[in-house]
C-alpha cells in the first residue's frame, strides 16, 4: 500500500514540476539583453578606479598623500610625485593595474579629498593586457563626467584657519601650506591609522609626504611579507 | 534466378560480406574486428532481403547488431589488453587451421556444385518467389507448426540468462 | 552471371571456413567468439536461401533462422560470462593459457 | 499544398521523358533522399533553436535574438562557425573509429526516415517491416556512440560511451514492447496501416494503449539522451560524454543527430500513437508535422524541468519498473484484444 502511496506521491510531484515550469513558460523575461540594454549600475557599485577632478578648473582632486597607494591590498595603484618649488607634492604618474584590482574600494574610502572614486563603468575589456594598465591621463579622462560629492568634512576641531565649507582640493592647498611645519609633526603615528587620524585634512595631507617617502613604504612592505609567508605556508604543506 | 539488378546488388553485398568476415579474423585489433563483425552481419541482412526475408533481416539487424555485437564490444572494453599490437593474436595452429578450413571449403563448395549444378539433382522451385507477407507467414509457423520448439527457445533464453548472471556474477567470499 | 541457389550456398560455405579459420587460430577468447558468430551467419544464409529456392511456399527455412538467431544470443551471453570468468581468473582472455587441464 | 499532388506530377514528368525501369527508380529514390535531406536539415536547425527559445522562455530569459528575427537564424550562424572551426583529431585517438561514428551516427538517423509517413501517401518506402525497420535501423546509434567513446582515447569519452550504450540498450527493451501493443492492435508492423487504422480521434491509438504511450514517451528520453536520462553527456560528471574530443563539424554532426534522434521517437509516438498524418481540413503533411512538434515540445518541457538521474536509478527504473509495466501492458493488450473480438467481432 505505501508503494502505491509512494508512485502516486511521485508521479504528483512529477506533474506538479511540469505545471510551475509550464506557468513560467508565458512569463516576461527578467534578463537585459545585454549590449543593447543594460542594467543601470547603482552610485555606489565598485567599478573601475577613476581619477576625479574638479569642474570648474578640470584639475586633479588628488594630492599624492599615497594614503590609497597605502590602503591598496593588492598594491595595484602605484603613484610617483615630486616636490614642487611651493613644497607641495605634486603628482607625476598615477597608474591603476587593473590586471590586479580587485575592487574592494578601499583606495576610495582612504581618500580625504574625493580624488578617487570605484565608478560604475565595469566594461573595460582590451586585446592586450598591457592596455589594463590605466596611466593618470586615462584615468582623469575616465573620471570626467563621473558625478560624486566632496565628502563632508564632518569633524575639524584641530583646524585653526577654517576653509571653505567646500573647496577644491588645489585652493586649498596654499592656504594650508603654512600650518604645515605646525602641526605634522606632533602626530607621525598618525598615518597608520589615517581615517581615524584625519581629524583634520590638511594636517593629513602635509604630514605624511614628508614622513612617508622612506618610512612609509616600509611597513607596507613589511605588512605584506608575513601576509604572503602565511597564504604559501598552508599549500606547501599540503 | 535473381533478375540483373538484383544480382549486382548480390555481388555486392557478398563481397562485403566476406571482405569484411576476413578482416573479423585476421585484424590484431580486437574493437576493430568487432566493428567489422558488425559490418559483416550488417551485410549479411543485405543477403536476408535478396531472399525476400525481410522480417528476418530487420531481427538480424536488431539482434546480432544491437545486441550480440554490443556485448562483443562491452566485453572487449571489459577486458584490457586487448588491443595492444605486441600481443600475439594467432595460435600455434595457424597453419593447421587454415589447412582445415581450406579442406572444409573445397569440400563444401564440391558437395554444393555436385547436388545443385546437376539437372534434377535437388529439387528446385519452379518460381522461386515467396509470394505474401513473410512476416505474417512466419508469426503463423512459430504459433502453429513450431509452437514447441519456440517455447522451447524461449525456455532456453532464460536459462542462458540465468547462467550468464550466475557465471559473471563475483564470488560473495 | 545470374544468381542463383548455388551463390548463396557458395557465400555460405566461403563465410563458414572464414569463422572456421577464425575459430581455429585466434588466441583470444573473444576473438572465437566472433568466429562462431560468423558460422552461424553462414548457416542462417544457406536457410534462407534454401527458404526461398526451394519451399517459397511453405518458409520452413526463415522460422529455423528464428531459432539459431535465438539460440545465437543465448550462446553469445553464456560465452561472454565465461570469458569474463576466464578474464578474471586467469589474468587474461588468452585461451591458451587456460590449461589447467593439460598434462 | 497538397504535396502528394505534386509528387504525382513529378513523376509523370519523370516518366515522360522516358525514365523507365531501373534508371527510374534510381532518379526517384535519389530525388527523395535528397529533398528528405534538405527537410530534416532544415527540420534539425529549427528544433536546435526552438530548444534554445523554450528554455530560455521556461527560464525568464529570451534566448537567443540576435541573428534574423528572434534569433531564428542563429542556428545557421553556429553551424557557419562550427565549419570554420579547426577539425581536432586527438594524436592518440583511433583514427578510423573516431572519423566514422559521427558519420554512422548521422546517417544511421536518416535511415530511419525511409519508413516515417509524412502523409498521406507521402512515406519514401512503406516497407512491410516498418517500425522493426526502424527500431533495428536506430541500434546503430549505440554502435556509433562506442566508437566515438573508444576512439577518442579519452576516459570521459569512453565513460560516456559505455553508460549510453549500456542506458540505449536497457531501454530498448521496454521501448520495443510498448511499442508491441500497437502492433498487436494494428496487427501490422507497416507504419501506413497503422497510421490507416486510426482515421478518427478516438481511434487513435493512444487511448487504448495509454500505458504503453507513457512508457514510450519515457523510454524514448532516454533513448535519445535527453534530461533527465542524459548521463551519457552529463557535463558536470563527463564533461561532455562520448563528444568530448569532437569538435567542429564533427561535433556538429553528433549534435544535429542528437535532435534528429529527438525528432525521429517523436514522429514515431505520433504514428503509433496519436494517429498519424490523419487530421481533418489541413494537408496530412501538415498534421503530421504539427502533432510531431507538439510531441518534441513536451520532450523539451520535461527536459526542462526535471533534474538528472543518478546512473543506478537510472538502470533501477528501466529493469525494475518499465519492464515489468511493459509486459504488464502487452499482456493486459492480448487479453482486451481478445475479448473485444470475443464481444464485438
Amino acid at each position: 500500500m505505501s508503494l502505491f502511496k509512494k508512485v502516486i506521491d511521485g508521479v504528483y510531484n512529477l506533474l506538479l514540476g511540469l505545471k510551475v515550469t509550464s506557468l513560467r513558460l508565458p512569463e516576461r523575461a527578467v534578463t537585459l539583453q545585454y549590449p543593447d540594454e543594460r542594467w543601470e549600475m547603482p552610485e555606489r557599485s565598485r567599478g573601475i578606479v577613476v581619477l576625479l577632478s574638479d569642474k570648474e578648473t578640470g584639475k586633479l582632486n588628488c594630492t599624492a598623500c599615497l594614503l590609497c597607494q597605502k590602503a591598496c591590498p593588492t598594491a595595484a595603484i602605484t603613484i610617483e610625485r615630486e616636490k614642487g618649488e611651493d613644497k607641495k607634492w605634486h603628482l607625476t604618474s598615477f597608474t591603476v593595474d587593473n590586471t590586479i584590482c580587485c575592487f574592494c574600494g578601499l583606495c576610495e574610502e582612504a581618500c580625504n579629498f574625493s580624488a578617487l572614486k570605484m565608478a560604475t563603468k565595469y566594461e573595460f575589456s582590451v586585446y592586450d593586457q598591457s592596455e589594463l594598465v590605466f596611466d593618470m591621463k586615462k584615468l582623469q579622462e575616465l573620471g570626467r563626467d563621473v558625478p560624486y560629492t566632496p565628502r563632508p568634512k564632518k569633524k575639524k576641531p584641530v583646524v585653526k584657519k577654517p576653509a571653505p565649507a567646500e573647496p577644491a582640493a588645489d585652493e586649498m592647498k596654499p592656504k594650508a601650506e603654512p600650518e604645515k611645519e605646525t602641526e605634522s609633526k606632533p602626530e607621525p603615528e598618525a598615518e597608520t591609522k589615517p581615517e581615524a587620524a584625519s581629524g583634520d585634512l590638511f594636517d593629513d595631507a602635509k604630514k605624511e609626504p614628508e614622513s612617508n617617502p622612506e618610512s612609509g613604504a616600509e611597513p607596507a612592505q613589511k605588512e605584506n611579507k608575513p601576509d604572503s609567508s602565511e597564504d604559501k605556508k598552508p599549500e606547501a604543506q599540503e | 534466378m535473381l533478375s540483373e539488378t538484383a544480382s549486382l546488388v548480390f555481388y555486392t553485398i557478398a563481397f562485403v560480406t566476406i571482405a569484411s568476415a576476413v578482416m573479423t579474423v585476421s585484424l590484431k585489433n580486437i574493437f576493430h574486428s568487432a566493428l567489422f563483425l558488425i559490418l559483416c552481419l550488417f551485410s549479411v541482412a543485405g543477403i536476408f532481403i535478396l531472399c525476400e526475408a525481410e522480417f528476418l533481416a530487420g531481427v538480424q539487424v536488431l539482434i546480432y547488431v544491437g545486441g550480440i555485437a554490443m556485448l562483443m564490444i562491452f566485453a572487449v572494453m571489459l577486458t584490457r589488453q586487448l588491443t595492444s599490437f605486441n600481443v600475439k593474436q594467432l595460435n600455434e595452429q595457424k597453419a593447421l587451421g587454415s589447412l582445415v578450413a581450406f579442406c572444409f571449403l573445397l569440400i563444401a563448395l564440391g558437395a554444393a556444385s555436385k547436388t545443385l549444378s546437376v539437372k534434377g539433382g535437388f529439387p528446385l522451385a519452379e518460381n522461386p518467389h515467396i509470394s505474401g507477407n513473410t512476416t505474417h507467414m512466419l508469426g503463423n509457423l512459430l504459433l502453429t507448426d513450431y509452437v514447441l520448439p519456440f517455447e522451447l527457445v524461449s525456455v532456453l533464453l532464460v536459462a542462458a540468462l540465468i547462467g550468464a548472471v550466475v557465471l559473471a556474477k563475483k564470488d560473495e567470499e | 552471371m545470374q544468381v542463383g541457389l548455388i551463390h548463396f550456398v557458395a557465400l555460405a560455405a566461403i563465410l563458414f571456413s572464414i569463422g572456421m579459420y577464425g575459430a581455429l587460430t585466434r588466441r583470444n577468447a573473444i576473438g572465437i567468439l566472433m568466429s562462431i558468430e560468423l558460422m552461424f551467419n553462414a548457416v542462417n544464409i544457406n536457410f534462407v536461401a534454401f527458404a526461398k529456392f526451394i519451399s517459397p511456399v511453405e518458409i520452413t527455412g526463415q522460422v529455423f533462422v528464428v531459432f539459431v538467431i535465438a539460440i545465437a544470443a543465448a550462446e553469445t551471453t553464456v560465452g561472454l560470462a565465461i570469458v569474463l570468468l576466464i578474464y578474471r581468473n586467469f589474468k587474461g582472455v588468452f585461451v591458451d593459457r587456460v590449461n589447467l587441464m593439460k598434462w | 499544398m497538397e504535396l502528394e499532388k505534386l509528387f504525382a506530377f513529378f513523376g509523370d514528368l519523370l516518366a515522360q521523358i522516358g525514365l523507365t525501369g531501373v534508371a527510374l527508380t534510381v532518379v526517384v529514390n535519389v530525388l527523395v533522399a535528397a529533398m528528405l535531406l534538405g527537410v530534416l536539415a532544415v527540420m534539425a536547425l529549427f528544433l536546435v533553436w526552438w530548444e534554445r527559445k523554450v528554455s530560455a522562455h521556461i527560464q525568464d530569459r529570451l534566448g537567443p535574438m540576435r541573428v534574423g528575427w528572434h534569433g531564428s537564424l542563429q542556428t545557421l550562424a553556429d553551424g557557419v562557425k562550427l565549419l570554420q572551426k579547426e577539425d581536432i583529431t586527438p594524436t592518440n585517438a583511433d583514427r578510423p573509429v573516431f572519423f566514422w561514428a559521427p558519420v554512422i551516427v548521422y546517417s544511421s538517423c536518416f535511415m530511419a526516415y525511409v519508413t516515417i509517413p509524412w502523409g498521406k501517401g507521402l512515406i519514401p518506402a512503406d516497407l512491410n517491416i516498418g517500425i522493426l525497420y526502424i527500431i533495428a535501423i536506430t541500434t546503430f546509434t549505440v554502435i556509433s556512440l562506442l566508437m566515438a567513446g573508444w576512439g577518442s582515447n579519452n576516459k570521459w569519452a569512453l565513460l560516456g560511451g559505455m553508460r549510453s550504450a549500456a542506458q540505449i540498450i536497457s531501454y530498448e527493451v521496454p521501448l520495443t514492447l510498448s511499442i508491441l501493443g500497437v502492433v498487436m492492435l494494428a496487427g501490422s508492423l507497416s507504419m501506413q496501416t497503422i497510421v490507416a487504422g486510426q482515421q478518427e480521434i478516438w481511434n487513435w491509438y493512444i487511448w487504448r494503449q495509454p500505458l504503453g504511450f507513457l512508457i514510450y514517451i519515457i523510454a524514448a528520453t532516454a533513448e535519445v539522451n535527453r534530461t533527465p536520462f542524459d548521463l551519457p553527456e552529463a557535463e558536470q560528471e563527463l564533461v561532455a560524454g562520448f563528444n568530448v574530443e569532437y569538435s567542429g563539424m564533427k561535433f556538429a554532426m553528433f549534435f544535429l543527430a542528437e535532435f534528429l534522434n529527438m525528432f525521429t521517437v517523436s514522429a514515431i509516438a505520433t504514428t503509433l500513437f496519436l494517429g498519424g498524418w490523419n487530421g481533418p481540413i489541413l494537408p496530412s503533411w501538415m498534421w503530421f508535422i504539427g502533432k510531431t512538434l507538439a510531441v518534441v515540445f513536451v520532450l523539451m518541457w520535461i527536459r526542462w524541468t526535471y533534474p538528472r538521474l543518478r546512473v543506478d536509478h537510472l538502470m533501477e527504473f528501466a529493469w525494475k519498473w518499465l519492464l515489468p509495466l511493459a509486459f504488464l501492458n502487452l499482456v493486459l493488450t492480448g487479453i482486451g484484444y481478445e475479448l473485444w473480438q470475443r464481444i464485438f467481432g
